[in-house]
């Protein structure tokens, strides 16, 4: 085709520069993950070493799965507030059913009440068309009444980690931590999902103007149905591999992994409006949240300094982000 | 005993953590052990003070006889407990004073827990070296009262330096993390003081391969079984027993019935058990608990206080349930 | 494949004299620009364009799909900043920052899209822009619309009306220099007659209007002058007399004209092979109150036309046959078999696309070209799965290649210039190989050269068998494409002309709801229609 | 008429809910009465303010997550300025915590305008630092408050020769009423107001209209501050402390929010929906606690409730978006 512009001068090198970044919004993205990790290192010199890798990748994990919901349900333009009470209460049924059961059923069982409340979500959102908001944070709501309930019934059961989940939660194997075994397939099949399959079309196609998706043949329910099923689930199984992290058990167990999953979708590049964004660049929003927490508590200094210095951060590393991937 | 006839009403302002949880079940099964409740009225979420007070003036609205309140601040709810003398109702608060004077406190000494703790510690390593202090969450109260025992120790150990400093939230998961990133530091350190973040902490020096520095915790059931299977772990648990609830309502149900007590204010000293001693060694494994929730504290009654039964608290079942 | 900027270097050359018509430069200009440049990223929108408009003068500009005519009125309106070039207002230098700025210097645009505040009613849209209500009011009355109530919130009136409501608010506040960016473009005829009146006046007394359309009976009834731009350049200035066409088309389209012209011929040829069988058949088609009992039949192989003024039942005539809503009475049947549709998956199915007039209706506007020409495939169940780039590719090229949309902007469909937004809707139903097409209105806002090409595809299509059923408010296209025409009015179908009697006057008269051969002065266009350059 | 209905149907609606909920409350509770209304009121205060505050910016097509913590810091800071103060001192305590919250509500708007990252994202990093910068100011819960500023919400308004009606008006009332009067009907008449909905509703056609979009944006954080500064200050007066940790305003302003019909895409909706709505969701956990449910149940039901009334509106939207 003739038909790439002709442009009058030669482009100045920055703005090739930067045009070539804007072209591949995750190369600024890990430059400034980089540039966190350099700033790491010359406040505690020695730290950037193979055990802290393994550790930092180890909690990025959770929080990356988690955002992954975010991203696909951010893409249609929603969001999902469940996914923390989803993840608890995976984890907290698994960890009490696992003394009765075999570890596979106790994972089963601990997936229902997941896709239960993607069920509930994706049919509020999408046939009864509730805000996302609100609908999530309503059955996170139920869910956690419910997981409360239940826990009094397993009071006296105690609690197990099945020793597989330890491993692949907390275990090294040549210093790679072993929840990339879970999480390397469920990256590349979210990416792939989104780049190349007629659903992941239809997630940024709704997002964008749903009522031409519609004069397209797609019908919205289904998409978001399927949608807010998948992050459950996601959610369930991000519980799973939690649990085997931290092994206790707790009925807030990822409730603080919420806000920052949603903070790591949006600084990964994805829009909260709908229609615009990936999950790579979430994956690099995961890691460069899980550094900057490393870097404040690795800081001493009055607790009140380090949540500053926390916002101030996330605000510059977006900011410059944006600046960066602008193209103009 | 006498026949039931109470209605009591209980605040709280955290949800979903194991402390608090056995405190409400202490309650309950209290309640219920106690034979005088006919009805709790319950007010259980994640709120502030000024929730707390919308919470304890819809209690009023019941009608109770009693509320057992866990203050979210000790002078926050000041108003309300004011205004539920004045309708006549008895007020106990526990786990932590309230300023109004009017009501009755039955509490964990915060305070002390953490100067008790800190103290075995710092003699353990042998009244020098580097510690880490991992604290509750900032802004609570809680929090600052064991801060204020902590560094009572401190002062009484001029070569203890707490070499790294922060805030878990109480939550297991910070924690955790709070910790691998300091050991990935490198930065040698000679014991941990935790605010009841124990087990994870515990974790994490076992999976980092870290060697074992000596440990304080609160006695929940995880850490107690830690203190007693981890090989090489030197460690205390302190008492901050959740069954303090329990307690509440026998005070509340004392005073309904005519026997104030001396004191407005009854505080519940907190006990050490340590695994260095033989004899710490027997008083841990005869209260370890496998059976219960990790999160759970094992001191699940406090004598002369509570006359439920182990059954009955974990059952969790209230009067009329 | 377009050639848009083959050979432009020669032409360029012999046309930069472009300063044709000394006749009124006696007078200062009123607005006058110059080497105005804008790009975005690594698209030209604005190469060289200037733009000098007299005062009392109805100025036209005019370019092709993309050459840069909305970009330059967002520029002389402040609503974007220009990279480069002088504008002059009253021969004094202004900065215009902002729409605001701009209304303050006397500028006032109509922009291509409605401007209106969607959740604000039509009172609280003035009264945000300090608009005297009563004048308002007195356009509104004078555009054709007589029963506008000011406290409609903006969402809820049909986008042709808020076009009208956007060009009365301009007028009420009497600008020195209107702006009218493809005004009549989404108006049906009556509205649009209405419109041309008023600017016209607007020319009488003293002030300018600088007007963009790609209709040219438009242009020769309304102008005095016209600047054409090609690829975001000037290219010349005309003045407007008899014959100025044929002109004006080979500065716009420069090295695509010898293959217009071609199309052109092609088109003219209104012939096609009809099946017996029908393949689509309606009968007392009724939805609310708006349509009321419309029986047509559409074979295959045919475009059938369908003609009527604003609000007549064809909006909903063409949602309940896409499936966008449902039908309160009647039957629809496909191929002999009855249908009813829920949703437009059903119509879609049974191999009817629809193809909306408001492009924004129907495109995701940050995704890319490829994806909105791609979507119909993604949406059933069954393809939800993994997509077979190189397929999709090749059926996703061939679709661009024969609407000739111009792909410099790709990556994000907002930022192709509105005509190839709505080639993009079209190319859709291409790629996807729909049977049935209801296009409503798809010239809306589509430049001369690429109008022909869209005549030529319908019948293309039909050619291949597929059927059209093709809403125009421009009716003179109706004797360029279709084969039959039915009119509405009143929701109910009027007439049906065979091709050769729908001459615009005779249909003009059966969308008024005359009976056939009454013979009435209906309005402007049927006079310009007999004398092609009438000029007041 | 109509045109009425469509448009404050859903207040009317809420507001009957309320009227139901009250009734409700009365049959469970014979002995419910005007003292009763009053620690409702009291206890809706802090809430009824952050949702003015998230409702502003909703309108205006934003979301405020840093609405908590503004409450947080403006109430360390208020009463750590009156602890051990004089009275006279809280009448310049009261104007300075309303500016802070007016200033940094405005900055946060600009840092929305100057960075262009999305409002979400300045209003989370905000809250961190609104949180760090309210534990510097109070490490933990402390202060005081001058007692005349506790008395302003205690009590009920006076009505001479109507003392049965005048029991019904609770101060705390009356000052929740003046003090979002006194801003959103001037506004709500306002050009700026129109503004406010403008570039809700359409930013691109808001700014085409001429309407000052960074300008119209930053004043709306900044209302939206002043609003949060007034719940900080009614946390401090009802509690008497001030708490560096934020309750669970946020998320409770954000679902009235929506409950009182105010739309997330900004442009729709006004203040009075979402006021009722803080009524109902304060007195529907009044009647969970009178009938004392069990408190892990009421979680269930709260968020059932939550759930069920905005499914209800989304059905009668659709049904009359159909006939
Ligand atoms: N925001 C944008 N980003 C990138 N390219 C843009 C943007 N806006 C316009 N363009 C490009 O600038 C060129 C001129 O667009 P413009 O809208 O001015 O055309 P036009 O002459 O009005 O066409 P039409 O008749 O189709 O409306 C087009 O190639 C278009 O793709
Ligand atoms: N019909 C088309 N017209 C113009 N460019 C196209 C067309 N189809 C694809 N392209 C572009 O050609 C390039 C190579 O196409 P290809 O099919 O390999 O896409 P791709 O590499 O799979 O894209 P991605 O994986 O990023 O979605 C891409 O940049 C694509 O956007
Ligand atoms: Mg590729
Ligand atoms: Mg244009």
């Amino acid at each position: 085709m003739s038909t790439t512009a002709i442009t009058p001068q030669p482009t100045p090198f920055g703005r090739r520069l930067k045009r070539f970044m804007a072209d591949r919004p995750l190369i600024p993205l890990i430059i400034l993950l980089v540039m966190l990790v350099v700033v790491l290192q010359i406040l505690r010199p020695g730290i950037v070493n193979e055990r802290w890798l393994a550790n930092t990748v180890k909690f990025a994990i959770p929080l990356a799965i988690l955002a992954g919901c975010q991203t696909m349900t951010m893409l249609t333009g929603g969001i999902d507030l469940s996914v923390g009470t989803v993840a608890t209460m995976s984890a907290f049924i698994m960890a009490t059913q696992v003394v009765h059961h075999d570890p596979a059923v106790a994972i089963l069982i601990a997936l229902v009440p997941a896709v239960l409340i993607g069920l509930v979500n994706g049919i509020g959102v999408g046939v009864f068309r509730v805000h996302p908001l609100i609908m999530t944070l309503g059955t996170s709501l139920i869910g956690t009444g419910c997981l409360q309930v239940y826990q009094r019934t397993v009071i006296a059961s105690g609690a197990k980690i099945p020793p597989f989940l330890a491993w692949l939660g907390t275990g090294l194997t040549y210093g790679v931590p072993n929840a990339l075994l879970l999480f390397v397939p469920i990256a590349v099949l979210i990416v792939f999902t989104l780049r190349r399959t007629g659903f992941g079309r239809l997630l940024y196609a709704v997002g964008d103007n749903e009522g031409a998706a519609r004069l397209s043949g797609v019908r919205y329910w289904q998409v978001i149905t399927a949608l807010y099923v998948i992050s459950s689930v996601l959610a369930g199984i991000t519980g799973l591999l939690y649990i085997g992290l931290i092994k206790a058990p707790s009925l807030s167990l990822a409730e603080p992994l919420v806000l920052p999953s949603v903070a790591a979708a949006v600084i990964g590049g994805t829009s909260i409006f709908g229609g615009r964004g990936g999950y790579t660049g979430t994956i690099i929003g995961a890691l460069i949240l899980t550094v900057l927490t490393t870097l404040l508590t690795i800081l001493q200094m009055p607790e009140g300094a380090r949540r500053i210095l926390f916002g101030l951060i996330v605000l510059f590393v977006t900011a410059a982000y944006l600046r960066i991937i602008e193209d103009r | 005993s006498a026949e039931a006839k109470y209605t009591i009403g209980v605040s709280n302002t955290v949800q979903g953590n194991g402390w608090r949880e056995e405190m409400i079940c202490a309650i309950k099964a209290q309640a219920l052990a106690s034979g005088e409740v006919t009805k709790l009225n319950i007010a259980h979420r994640n709120t502030d003070a000024a929730g707390q007070l919308e919470d304890i003036r819809n209690l009023i609205s019941a009608k109770v006889n009693a509320i057992v309140v866990n203050p979210a601040d000790p002078a926050g709810i000041q108003s309300a407990l004011e205004e539920a003398t004045k309708a006549g109702i008895v007020v106990v608060a526990v786990d932590q004073a309230v300023t109004e004077p009017s009501a009755y406190i039955i509490s964990n000494n915060q305070e002390q827990y953490a100067y008790l703790g800190a103290k075995w510690l710092f003699q353990q390593i042998g009244g020098k070296g580097d510690v880490v202090y991992m604290r509750g969450a900032a802004g609570a109260s809680a929090d600052s009262d064991r801060d204020k025992g902590f560094k009572k120790a401190l002062a009484e150990f001029p070569d203890v330096k707490v070499v790294h400093e922060v805030f878990t939230g109480w939550q297991q998961d910070q924690g955790k993390q709070q910790i691998l990133d300091f050991i990935a530091t490198g930065s040698p350190f000679n014991g941990i003081w935790t605010s009841g973040i124990d087990n994870v902490i515990v974790d994490a020096l076992v999976e980092s391969q870290t060697p074992l520095v000596p440990v304080v915790g609160a006695d929940n059931a995880g850490f107690v079984g830690q203190l007693n299977s981890v090989e090489g772990l030197v460690g205390a648990a302190v008492t901050n027993p959740g069954s303090i609830g329990g307690a509440g309502v026998t005070l509340a149900l004392q005073i309904l019935n005519g026997k104030k007590p001396a004191e407005q204010t009854v505080l519940v000293e907190p006990q050490l058990w340590e695994n260095v001693t033989a004899e710490g060694k027997a008083k841990l494994k005869s209260v370890a608990d496998p059976s219960l929730s990790p999160e759970w504290p094992v001191s699940i009654s406090i004598p002369e206080w509570t006359t439920y039964t182990k059954d009955q608290i974990i059952a969790c079942k209230g009067p009329g349930e | 494949m377009s050639g848009r900027t083959e050979g432009g270097a020669v032409e360029r050359q012999q046309e930069r004299f472009w300063n044709e018509s000394n006749a009124i430069l006696t007078t200062n200009p009123l607005l006058d620009a110059t080497g105005v440049v804008k790009t975005y990223g690594a698209v030209v929108a604005l190469r060289n364009a200037s733009l000098s408009v007299l005062p009392g003068e109805v100025h036209a500009l005019m370019g092709a799909n993309g050459a840069g005519k909305s970009t330059l009125v967002k520029i002389l309106t402040g609503a974007i900043h220009a990279d480069a070039g002088h504008i002059l207002i009253r021969g004094e230098a202004r900065d215009v920052r902002s729409p605001a700025d701009a209304r303050r210097a006397g500028l006032l645009p109509v922009y291509q899209e409605p401007s209106l505040i969607p959740d604000l009613d039509v009172a609280s849209n003035l009264r945000l822009t300090d608009t005297p209500v009563e004048p308002f009011c007195a356009w509104v009355r004078e555009l054709g619309i007589p029963d506008l109530d000011i406290r409609d919130t903006a969402r809820d009136i049909p986008l042709a009306v808020l076009r009208v409501l956007d060009l009365a608010r301009a007028l009420a506040v009497e600008p020195d220099v209107l702006l009218l960016d493809e005004m009549t473009a989404a108006l049906p005829a009556n509205l649009a007659e209405k419109v041309l009146e008023v600017v016209r006046r607007q020319g009488d007394s003293g002030r300018s209007v600088i007007f963009i359309s790609h209709r040219f009976v438009e242009i020769s009834a309304l102008c005095d002058r016209a600047t054409v731009l090609r690829d975001g350049e000037t290219v010349g200035v005309v003045d407007i007399e008899p014959g100025v066409e044929e002109r004006i088309v080979e500065m716009m389209l420069g090295a695509r004209i010898e293959k217009t012209r071609v199309a052109a011929r092609q088109a003219s040829q209104v012939a096609s092979p009809r099946d017996s069988r029908p393949r689509l058949g309606v009968a007392n088609l009724r939805v609310g109150t708006k349509l009321n009992d419309v029986s047509f039949d559409l074979a295959n192989g045919e475009v059938a036309g369908v003609v009527a003024l604003e609000g007549q039942g064809q909006d909903e005539l063409f949602a309940a046959l896409a499936g966008s809503i449902r039908p309160s009475g009647g039957t629809i049947e496909v191929d002999g078999k009855p249908v009813k549709f829920a949703h437009p998956a059903d119509a879609i199915r049974a191999g009817i696309a629809y193809v909306p007039g408001d492009r924004t209706e129907a495109l995701t506007m940050q995704r890319s070209v490829r994806e909105n020409i791609a979507l119909p495939f993604s949406a059933a169940l069954r393809n939800w799965g993994p997509i077979n780039m190189a397929q999709e590719r090749s059926s996703v090229v061939s679709a661009i290649e024969r609407l000739q949309i111009d792909t410099r902007a790709q990556r994000e469909v907002q930022r192709l210039s509105g005509g190839n937004q709505q080639k993009v809707t079209i190319a859709r139903w291409i790629a996807a190989e729909a049977q049935t097409i209801l296009c409503f209105d798809p010239t809306r806002g589509i430049d001369v050269g690429t109008k022909q090409e869209i005549y030529k595809l319908l019948r293309e299509l039909a050619d291949q068998g597929k059927s059209v059923l093709f809403y125009t408010s421009e009716l003179e296209e109706v004797q360029r494409v279709c084969d039959r025409v039915i009119v509405i009015f009143g929701g109910r179908v009027v007439d049906v002309f065979p091709v050769e009697l729908a001459d615009e006057p005779a249909l003009m008269r059966a969308a008024y709801g005359l009976p056939r051969g009454a013979k009435e002065d209906v309005g402007i266009l049927a006079d310009i229609h007999s004398s092609p350059v009438a000029k007041p | 008429m109509t045109r009425l209905v469509r448009r404050q149907g859903w207040v009317a609606g809420l507001l009957v809910l309320f009227v139901v909920l009250l009734v409700i409350t009365r049959l469970i509770q014979p002995g419910y009465g005007s003292g009763d209304f009053g620690s409702l009121v009291r206890a809706v205060l802090p809430y009824a303010f952050a949702v003015a505050a998230q409702t502003i910016v909703v309108i205006a097509g934003g979301i405020d997550l840093s609405v908590g913590a503004m409450m947080a810091l403006t109430s360390v800071t208020a009463a750590s300025m009156m602890d051990g103060a004089s009275e006279e001192y809280a009448l310049f305590v009261v104007p300075f915590v309303l500016a802070m919250g007016l200033v940094l509500g405005a900055v946060n708007g600009m840092l929305i305008v100057v960075t262009r990252v999305p409002d979400i994202v300045v209003t989370l990093a905000t809250l961190f630092v609104l949180q760090g910068a309210a534990l510097l100011v109070l490490g933990a819960p402390g202060g005081a408050v001058a007692e005349w500023l506790r008395a302003t919400i205690v009590g009920t308004l006076p009505i001479p020769g109507l003392p049965g009606i005048s029991a019904w008006i609770p101060k705390a009332l009356v000052l929740l009423v003046v003090c979002l009067c006194i801003i959103w009907i001037p506004l709500k008449r306002s050009k700026l107001g129109l503004s406010i909905y403008a570039i809700g509703s359409s930013e691109l056609a808001a700014f085409r209209s001429g309407v000052p979009v960074a300008r119209t944006r930053i004043i709306a954080y900044a209302l939206s501050g002043l609003f949060a500064a007034m719940g900080g200050l009614a946390l401090t007066m009802s509690t008497g402390i001030g708490a560096p940790i934020p309750g669970p305003y946020l998320l409770a302003s954000v679902a009235a929010v929506v409950l009182g019909g105010v739309a997330l895409g900004g442009g729709k909706g006004g203040l009075l929906g979402p006021i009722v709505a803080v009524f109902v969701l304060r007195l529907v956990r009044t009647d969970l606690t009178l009938l004392a449910i069990d408190p892990n149940v009421t979680a269930i039901i709260e968020g059932a409730i939550m759930v069920a009334v905005v499914m209800f509106g989304a059905f009668i939207t659709m049904r009359s978006r159909q006939s």
